[in-house]
């Protein structure tokens, strides 16, 4: 093995996505401001009907942060693929395995965990009350991380393909569905004051299953691109 | 046949447009994966053509 | 040891004996089909709930039983293609996917055709019919993906992946459906599956499975045919073939 | 000794879709030796070295490092080898050291003043904290090659290394690996024009 560790090797690659990140701040920010607009479209569309949009609440905001999630993982690979850095990670001595966990989990510390801090500003706006806000925050959390692998996989394939970003919604949404479905009825207990904690389990154990297989399904579509 | 079998008891409009789908379905299966070879092998005949060597 | 399983998979071999198999099969599956059509729509009692319009079970879940089918052919042998690099592999997954597809379109048109007597509305949300939706946007992905790429061999790994990946997925899909539609209204009141059935209900279907099973068996040993000669244009059995 | 540790690549064959590009290649390769892979392009000089390198599985023939095929230990051959692609690899928004720092701290625990000795050794210490998008193409060169030098791998494997350099680069990075064979390491250069490598320097020319 390379003379650098497993746990520091990822270090050094979380270390450095999270610094590319924030020399652009801008395309952090993009999916965010995403997020906010799509859930603003939905009120003007409803002609403000107050009851049915707070009866609606989990259902738009879950939507928009899976979408807004989307927009982010086109680029997990993209960049280092192009400029050939990509291959330098590859052989690295540490297995392309551990290098997709590192960058995968600094792409959700950038686009996951921003949404779930941007998320009671849209809730409010929905009408979503702070009672249910910590269930709301927990499934989106669970929930990005499970999309971010299931993203890597997506873009782990479509990096070697030009406008590879449209095919990696339509691969990425079906497998999407089921953590939509459980984060968006925990949030809508939450809403409704009643016990959260069946869906929430649920959605954990996707989080699980999802982050232990995805990294080697993410690595296996790397290794074609590369090839 | 008698006209109680056409009418499917009163359901026809369900049920015959199934079947005409069904065999729509795998009409299409047939000429598709017909076509499907003789593209094939229209590529291969070209391919040959341009290089006769075609190595192994 | 393996020899016997690489000389089937050789190309060649594969090619002929598609070849003959194919009419056989074919015929097996018309004659089936038609029995079938024949006994299920003219001589097979009504049933007491739903009437005759039940009968478009004798399409519905032969092509929904199809679309599952033909999905799990495509991911077995794409792994076999990605596990044991046989370029057969991925020629018999590039084969079955439009055939599944096309099987799983027929089972949503059925489906809400069957449905809408008994609900009012041709889709429902039913929690059978919204996998099998889910399940046709598995295929488009596969299939999307496969063409996107310019170099065929890598279009079959990338596609072959995503098929792995999609059949993991189809069951935890499936019952997150069941789980999320139980929230709404219970279990639906007329029992989609099949009900009990006597045993004139029941050869029809059996016979129509077996008739669509071999028809899909048919149809592709016909493409697979096409994908070997896409495959293996370069080899020199394949001048012989094509003369 | 030095005999043993040596790089083996026998009868590699690769499609390319249509294209036989790799037609059953072989070669050898010592400690103290390099190797020079010439021919027009398109003849497959850098799938060969991508082959080599363990980025790419051919079809048939197998690479082997020290005896052994690389694919029975993959991490420990990489921790052996060095490779440069065309491309410069460096990302855009980090400086030449930055990108140095996580790169080479993959491989080996080095600090960012050996890292600054290496640019300087390729003369580009002047634009170590520099983002690397603003430097000129043969600056981006020679901080891959800086790279490279840093690893401290047995095995480099240089695609077109010479290119964007002027004359005086292109001195620099012969020299190099003459140094490198010099200690006992093993070169594999592709670069479609020639080139004169002293010491043990062999030529391969794919038709």
């Amino acid at each position: 093995m390379s003379g650098v560790g497993a746990a520091r090797a990822m270090g050094l690659v979380v270390r450095r996505e999270l610094r590319l990140g924030f020399r652009r701040p801008d395309q952090l920010l993009q999916p965010l401001v995403f997020f906010l607009i799509v859930t603003t479209l939905f009120p003007l569309g409803l002609n403000l009907r107050l009851s049915l949009l707070r009866e609606m609440a989990p259902g738009v905001l879950w939507v928009a942060a899976l979408l807004a999630s989307l927009l982010s993982l086109d680029a997990l690979f993209k960049s280092d693929a192009d400029d050939g850095t990509l291959e330098q990670l590859a052989l690295s001595g540490h297995g392309l395995t551990l290098i997709v966990i590192a960058k995968t989990l600094a792409h959700w510390l950038t686009s996951g965990a921003a949404l779930v801090l941007v998320s009671p500003l849209v809730a409010t706006a929905l009408a979503i009350p702070t009672s249910a806000f910590p269930v709301m925050a927990a499934s989106l959390a669970l929930g990005s991380l499970t999309l971010s692998w299931l993203g890597a996989i997506g873009a782990g394939l479509t990096v070697g393909v030009k406008r590879g970003n449209v095919l990696l919604s339509l691969i990425v949404l079906p497998l999407a569905m089921p953590l939509l479905i459980f984060g968006a009825a925990a949030t809508d207990r939450a809403v409704g004051g009643t016990d959260a904690t069946g869906p929430l389990y649920f959605l954990g154990a996707l989080c699980v299953f999802t982050s232990t297989l995805a990294p080697f399904a993410a690595a296996a579509a790397l290794r074609i691109t590369l090839e | 046949m008698s006209d109680g079998f056409w009418q499917m008891g009163g359901y026809a409009r369900f049920v015959w447009p199934c079947f005409a789908l069904a065999g729509l379905v795998l009409a299409w299966n047939l000429w598709a994966a017909r076509r499907h070879h003789a593209a094939a092998r229209r590529r291969v005949q070209r391919a040959l053509a341009m290089n006769p060597g075609g190595d192994a | 040891m393996w020899t016997w399983f690489y000389r089937l998979a050789s190309p060649p071999s594969v090619y002929r004996i598609a070849a003959v198999a194919t009419p056989w099969l074919l015929a097996g599956a018309l004659l089936a089909i038609a029995y079938g059509t024949i006994d299920g729509l003219a001589f097979a009692p009504p049933d007491y709930q739903q009437g005759d319009a039940f009968r478009i079970i004798y399409v519905h879940a032969p092509s929904a039983w199809l679309s599952l089918f033909g999905y799990m052919v495509m991911a077995v042998t794409g792994a076999i293609g990605l596990i044991w690099r046989i370029k057969m592999g991925y020629a018999v997954a590039a084969a079955s996917a439009p055939i599944g597809a096309s099987f799983t379109v027929l089972a949503l048109v059925t489906g809400s055709l069957w449905g809408r007597p008994m609900w009012g509305t041709y889709w429902a949300w039913d929690p059978r019919l919204t996998s099998e939706l889910i399940l046709l946007f598995l295929y488009v992905g596969v299939m999307s993906l496969r063409s996107a790429f310019e170099d065929p061999a890598r279009g079959d790994r990338a596609a072959a992946l995503l098929a792995v990946v999609g059949v993991v997925n189809v069951p935890i899909i499936h019952y997150s459906v069941q789980w999320w539609n139980s929230l709404h209204q219970g279990a639906t009141v007329a029992k989609m599956g099949k009900p009990e059935m006597p045993g004139s209900m029941l050869w029809p279907l059996l016979s129509m499975m077996l008739g669509f099973m071999l028809f899909y068996a048919a149809v592709l040993s016909m493409r697979v045919r096409g994908e070997v000669l896409n495959r293996e244009r370069q080899s020199a059995w394949v001048r012989a073939a094509v003369e | 000794m030095n005999g043993i540790i040596g790089l083996a690549v026998e009868k590699i064959h690769v499609w390319r879709g249509e294209r036989h590009v790799l037609k059953g290649v072989s070669l050898t390769l010592a400690s103290g030796e390099s190797l020079h892979v010439a021919g027009p392009n398109g003849t497959g000089k850098t799938t060969l070295l991508r082959v080599i390198s363990g980025l790419m599985r051919p079809e048939q023939g197998t690479v082997s490092w020290a005896g052994r095929p690389i694919g029975q230990a993959p991490l420990e051959y990489q921790a052996a080898l060095a490779y440069a692609s065309h491309e410069p690899a460096l990302k855009g928004d980090l400086s030449a050291l930055e990108n140095l720092v996580f790169s080479v701290g993959l491989k080996r625990r080095v600090d960012a003043a050996r890292l600054r000795e290496a640019l300087a050794r390729t003369g580009v210490e002047a634009c170590a904290d520099l983002p690397a998008r603003v430097l000129s193409a043969g600056q981006r060169r020679r901080v891959a090659l800086a790279r490279v030098l840093s690893f401290e791998a047995p095995l480099w494997l240089l695609d077109e290394p010479f290119t964007n350099l002027d004359a005086a680069g292109v001195a620099l990075v012969a020299g190099l690996i003459e140094e490198h064979t010099a200690r006992g390491g093993l070169a594999l250069v592709v670069a479609h024009h020639d080139l004169r490598l002293g010491g043990a320097a062999r030529r391969l020319d794919l038709n």
